[in-house]
């Protein structure tokens, strides 16, 4: 390309293999940041990801750091086993609604209230992804899905959880925000939280998570372009953004 | 020309997220489907109004989008 | 005897309909039936397919390793069945979708341009009913009567008019052979 | 849906309307794939049903601990999930046993150990069997080989459930769960039992309570006892097994549920070949039909077990044998499924050697 | 008794018969109220509980109603099934902190935000009783227990859990309470919350919830009367009492 | 304490002094009667000894994932419970076993099944040989039967974890768990096994990923293949049993654990009075001593199995001798824990019946 | 004497809340060890100090004393 | 021969101490010996106590179900033993905290107010050496020597004035059945 210099390209550690997600899929997005600040960090020789039982459970075919694949619900339960043998990886889990918000609740829990020095890169999309469309905690109201024919009624099925805010009284928590993967703003805010992420857990302060709301055309049974209308309108009214704690003792 | 992108096609999925956010309309849905059975991204060179602004990369989830700028 | 047929295409094609049409008019008569759909993980992939076996015994595996017939409704379907279709079994192509032109050489192939005709007869969404119709004409796996009843008791809910354009969906399909 | 009438259905499906005709009132369950069209249909008809709960709960052990609880109240109760998650209900299973709660819990078996595939597959016949949990107990387990036999099995289970107040574990995998079939439906039962032991607040009576926690040896042994006699009970009265073509057959393939299909697709494959053939099939694995087949083995010199899975059901067969036939495997893990041709291959390489040694 | 009335005696559904706890133990003093509210509230003929595994597992010895016990940590599950089947009945569940706020985490954060109408009487003594004095959720930092020999590290075993004010941002809970059992008029408080959180299932709010701080001399291994010391000191502040919720829109 | 020196240890502090000098750098655990003197035990000496982690878990299912997440580091690490307790790792023990993660799960047997009581017994035989999770795995099962042996063979699991990649399971009981005996101790491992395989962060190499996940049934098919090849390669080399007065022996008791205490009293008593008994021991439950035990079959025609539940061993022992001789059960469930003298009395009985049949 | 209690000395196990919270002192431990083998609560009715305020009842874990105030 | 003694009293009487006391003895003189505590739930009822058996061959089970000897500390534990007590058997009881008279006639009663004694001595925690003392001179079990040892390792830490202490009281024991 004559005259011209590349300015982005895809990510050192993002394997140059097409991956088996859904056109448009959040997850996809979230790979790509990861891997980005994985390279900017330089952390690639010591981090650890474990990945979940959902749409990412193939995540070690994509991002080029080692893996460790969790039980559904329990990747804190593992990065908690992982960190106290090895203090100086940077471990994180990568975790669904429903892995994180429902079957691995009370791992997720009691990780961050002994305040376990991971990270936890959860991606909520309102729905089983993997399973085909059922009902997670987080589905909004009045939601649709296969398992809620009717819609969410959060009278039978109780409202959507709200991680963030859930955990930001838990002591052990020191970093927890929330963005979305819907835009380019968006995408670079997201990137921004997994750094601080990860940088909270290289100064070891304690429980670190970023809540990314994301797309799942598939079972949302929209187009990825409609998928991001939904984002606006129906989840980021009920799912505030912004950093929800942020330890301040040390410099960010 | 201030810009110009380079799609891998053939990792395109058409999720059509790179048409949608490009501001001056550089990119278009090809005609020729590729090995996956998807309409891929295409990047309209003719029309030399990229910018390199670079927003298609940033929300293309296969991470298949190269943007190149102008040397200054 | 029993035959076995797999439909292969994209989610949203309408291959599982297709199987369960198919199906339900084997049971409609008195035949003995299976149907397996793919699922799970790959539904993910973007693909979907079925297989359904009619015939005048007990079917022991609804599995088809060596299926009599193929159906297939985009590229990738072709690439992943062609190698398994029985010798001299007979695999449908719809040509609007697959351009593909690397077949095996030991099956008989029957190509209609499905989603042009569909076009043309001024209702994309049929193209599914004309690839059946022609399915049928070629295999004769159950009779175009039992299928066009169970037409009529599908699309009866929406209108008579859905009824009658997929009948003669059906039939542009079954006469495409002719 | 009409009963007694014909219809299509998907095999999962088949096992929930069923439930529903057998009194189900409460399905608790969590996703998992090769079964989520299971609580999915669970949801949609018991919102179109009177009377009907469906929660689908956090996780599989949330679930079994509210089929616990549903139960208690003499609720005809169901369940279903799939190995990692069936493996979560271990615990709570053996609290069923134990309290006697009777309970309806579907397995559909997938590819494993661990997260594995969602390939059909029977490698959770020990867990079954031989109840995964902790302590001596059992479960009444069926395994449907077709899926009207799924909808008979399902229906009688709630009844064998609460004539025993034990748990019942059907059976099944992702062909099973996925395929479709004709079927008749049963009707709706409208006469469901009393249940007396059933907690359900002391009313102007005497309180009364059930718990697992015997902390009197002698208390718990006596339980147990008791237990072992409705066991033995239950062996005496419930095994079911099915048999082909046997009568004059010279090696007889054991199998059950997908594997017994497929079986008896090479078996009659063989037979019109003249091979001197025959199928076992057991229906209940607890109670195993352990004296039909050694019944058989009076005529028949050698068994072959096909399993999808490694040397579990051939345990069973050894056992009922004991020593008065040769007893072969041929096992195939990880969620493989054999073709009816490939097994009468094998059947047949097998067969020849016998007569060859003979 | 000439002359005499007598104004206290024996709760009418508190069974007539030695309870096996230690002296001094909180766990005997709840069951007291227990049996007074469901007097007062007469409904000893619908009342349900479920106790767990933990000192209160022969609770069905004690208390005059019907009973089924459940697996450690699962009562509140329990209770969903219960209480989804016999929608009148007042069902309540009697846990200790182990059960509760450890290995139930899951249970009861989402039979709590399903808002299932049940209630938790919640006995938090800061320590497994039945299994010996180890460190429960809620065991303050620097309490030494059989598991923390150096006394709660809240940098490895994070620190205790507040039970209370976690629950309170769930939008399913409707009554959630904090009292002792250390005091004449803490006991009277107690009762009443009891009574406030019966009533409020009577009403089909919600998920209710009194948790109260117990004494627990066998592993604090101090006298009763210290005991109570304890709690003045050591408990009240980690654990303020109080309404942490209550949903206005009914009388009460 | 010292090593190579007679110490009174309870059978607890036995099996965590051992685990610690094997080497055990993690545990994790939740606390569950009869077996918490061991996590008290590990938080107070992993305090003072150098670069050990202690964490109490919220639950066993946490527990037994951290276990997980340890090995997958490369550490030796262990947990320990009791049967309730160990029915929650049941899916993680089977995913343990799909990944070869080495780990070394303590369950200190009570009697069940549900919260039953906390006295000792022997009712999880099953769960533990046959799987109580889902899939076709083994774990290695070791009982030790006095507390030397406790402490031999959890320092032997480790390195039998590590060198097959396998969870090993140690079972014992209330009574092996409370009491104490005299016992040697042995040295502090200092030459821990290097593993190439471990996942410890890519360094400058090649990122890894160790995973259960096998979505193509022929990938999941070849690696149950590997795993039943290993498990049959343990079946030939690990199998440990032990046997006394089998000689001239004209019954033999089979037992383990405890139960095989009471029994080698039992028979000490017999043989003093001339009556021909004798007493087999399975050390290994896991590979089961099968060669062993037929192989006394040759001379002995009756075996009697003593199991401290009801008709768990027993299965094994029928297996193992396939109809070569009779095999009878006498089985106490419950937690019941019956005297040398009362066996000694059935014993007896059951050798004047035999001798009055011959 | 304007109240009086009575404990159900058998059932008592010697926690000592009631004394300690007994306004007037009128409960001590009684020298005779009962059944379970504790020193039970003993109450001194010589004092004759009893208000029937009921204190020692509202503490008392093992709900045995039973309280009683003169008739007005 | 194997013997085995039932230790039983309160929680917090010592008992415990007493009998892994008596079997680090009876393991110093090369003797087979166990000892198994109660646990769980019953602990919680107060009570507690402990099985020692001492032998010359391997003992098959730690559990005493007709026991030699039964040292007794509080009432409820005299209910709780006394039936099983070996016929002929020693029954030592600390008559200071067990009035119980209605004793079994077929077992030696052993009588000492130990609690009494200590008191006097001028260090009532002391109690339960002046039963292990009397125990061994009862019962034999061990040599009054190696216990003195372990009773040296165990308080000498605290101070020798504490070891002279409990020596004392253990040697007033022992006499005390002389
Ligand atoms: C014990 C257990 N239960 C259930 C499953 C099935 N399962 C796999 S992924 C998944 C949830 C997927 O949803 P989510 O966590 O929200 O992730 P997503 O796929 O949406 O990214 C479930 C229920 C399992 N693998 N293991
Ligand atoms: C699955 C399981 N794990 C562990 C136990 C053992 N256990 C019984 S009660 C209990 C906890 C007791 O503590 P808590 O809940 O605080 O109640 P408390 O006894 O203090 O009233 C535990 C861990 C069990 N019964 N089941
Ligand atoms: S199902 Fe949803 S979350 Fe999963 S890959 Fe597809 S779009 Fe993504
Ligand atoms: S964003 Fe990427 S995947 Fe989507 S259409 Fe554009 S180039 Fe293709
Ligand atoms: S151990 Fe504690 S909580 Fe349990 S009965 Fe005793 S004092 Fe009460
Ligand atoms: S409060 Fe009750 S149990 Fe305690 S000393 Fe007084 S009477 Fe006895």
């Amino acid at each position: 390309m004559k005259g011209m210099k590349k300015i982005i390209g895809r990510p050192k550690y993002l394997k140059d293999v097409p991956n088996h997600y859904c056109p448009g899929c959040g997850h996809s997005t979230i790979h790509r940041l990861l891997a980005e600040v994985i390279e900017e960090l330089d952390i690639r020789d010591r981090a650890i990801c474990i990945p979940p039982c959902g749409c990412a459970v193939l995540a070690y075919d994509y991002i080029d750091i080692d893996m460790v694949e969790a039980a559904h619900g329990r990747g804190t339960a593992v990065a908690t086993g992982m960190k106290r043998c090895l203090p100086d990886r940077v471990v994180f889990t990568y975790q669904g609604d429903g892995d994180l918000a429902a079957i691995g609740t009370a791992e997720l829990i009691h990780s961050a209230n002994r305040g376990e020095s991971i990270t936890t890169i959860f991606v909520n999309n309102g729905v089983y992804g993997m399973t085909g469309g059922q009902m997670a905690p987080t589905t909004v109201v009045g939601q649709k899905t296969t398992t809620t024919p009717k819609g969410r009624n959060p009278g039978v099925d109780g409202p959507p959880m709200k991680m963030c805010e859930f955990l930001a009284p838990l002591d052990g928590t020191v970093f927890l925000a929330r963005s979305t993967v819907h835009s380019p703003k968006q995408i670079k805010q997201t990137k921004k939280y997994i750094r601080q992420a990860f940088e909270s857990q290289l100064r070891d302060e304690g429980f670190s998570m970023v809540e990314i709301l994301s797309q799942c055309p598939s079972n949302w049974k929209l187009s990825p372009v409609e998928c991001c209308g939904w984002i606006e309108e129906g989840m980021i009214p009920q799912f505030p953004l912004g950093v929800y704690k942020q330890r301040q003792t040390e410099p960010s | 020309m201030k810009g110009m992108i380079r799609i891998k096609k053939a990792m395109c999925k058409s999720c059509g997220l790179c048409i949608e956010v490009c501001p001056k309309g550089c990119i278009f849905v090809s005609k020729k489907i590729n090995e996956k059975s998807y309409f891929p991204a295409e990047f309209d060179k003719k029309k030399e109004a990229c910018t390199g602004c670079g927003l298609c990369a940033v929300v293309c989830p296969e991470a298949i989008i190269e943007v190149y700028r102008e040397k200054q | 005897m029993i035959q076995k047929a797999i439909l292969a295409g994209f989610g949203g094609q309408g291959v599982l309909m297709m199987g369960v049409t198919l199906a339900t008019a084997a049971m409609r008569e008195d035949k003995y039936v299976t149907y397996l759909p793919t699922y799970g993980a790959e539904v993910r992939g973007g693909t979907a397919n079925c297989t359904v076996s009619v015939g005048d015994e007990e079917i022991a595996s609804p599995i088809a390793s060596n299926p009599d017939f193929l159906v297939v409704l985009n590229a990738p379907s072709l690439h992943k069945f062609q190698s398994i279709l029985r010798k001299g079994g007979d695999c449908l192509l719809n040509t609007s979708l697959v351009h593909e032109k690397s077949i095996r050489k030991d099956v008989n192939v029957y190509e209609i341009a499905a989603s042009e005709m569909a076009e043309e007869m001024g209702e994309l969404r049929s193209a599914n009913m004309i690839i059946l119709g022609a399915f049928l004409k070629i295999s004769g796996m159950v009779q175009p009567e039992t299928v066009l009843g169970i037409i009529d008791e599908t699309f009866r809910r929406k209108s008579p008019k859905v009824v009658e354009k997929n009948k003669d969906a059906f039939w542009a399909g079954y006469r495409y052979f002719e | 849906m009409k009963s007694n009438e014909k219809v299509l259905l998907r095999g999962s499906e088949a096992i929930g309307e069923a439930a529903l005709r057998a009194g189900c009132q409460c399905y608790f369950g969590y996703p998992i794939t090769p079964q989520n069209e299971l609580p999915e249909y669970m949801a949609r008809r018991m919102g179109e049903l009177p009377g009907r709960t469906f929660v689908q709960s956090e996780s599989e052990l949330a679930a079994i601990n509210m089929v616990y609880g549903a139960s208690a109240t003499g609720a005809r109760v169901m369940t279903s999930s799939s190995s990692p998650g069936v493996s979560l209900m271990q615990e709570g299973i053996s609290y069923l046993a134990a309290c006697e709660f009777p309970s309806v819990i579907v397995n559909i078996i997938r590819g494993g150990p661990g997260l594995g595939n969602i390939a059909p597959a029977q490698s959770d016949y020990f867990q079954a069997t031989r109840g995964g949990g902790h302590g001596d107990y059992r479960c009444i387990v069926l395994a449907p080989g077709f899926l009207q036999e799924s909808v008979d099995l399902t229906y009688r289970a709630f009844d064998l459930a609460d004539e025993y107040r034990i748990p019942v574990l059907i059976l099944g995998d992702g062909m099973m769960g996925q395929m479709m079939e004709p079927v008749v439906l049963p009707a709706f039962r409208e006469d469901l039992p009393k249940k007396e032991w059933a907690i359900t607040g002391a009313g102007k009576g005497k309180s009364r309570f059930i718990r697992s926690l015997l902390l009197d040896v002698h208390v718990e042994e006596s339980h147990n006892w008791k237990l072992y006699r409705k066991y033995q009970r239950i062996e005496r009265r419930e095994p079911r097994s099915d048999s082909y073509a046997v009568e004059d057959a010279e090696l007889v393939v054991v199998a059950y549920g997908t594997a017994a299909r497929i079986a008896k697709g090479a078996v009659r494959r063989l037979r019109a070949r003249g091979v001197k053939v025959g199928l076992f099939r057991p229906i209940t694995l607890w109670p195993f039909p352990a004296k039909a087949l050694a019944g058989l083995a009076e005529s028949v010199g050698r068994f072959l077990v096909f399993e999808m899975s490694m040397g579990q059901l051939v345990e069973d067969v050894k056992l009922a044998l004991n020593g008065k036939a040769e007893v072969e495997l041929y096992g195939r893990p990880g969620g493989v499924v054999v073709t009816p041709v490939e097994l009468s291959r094998i059947l047949s390489r097998r067969y020849n050697a016998m007569r060859h040694e003979a």
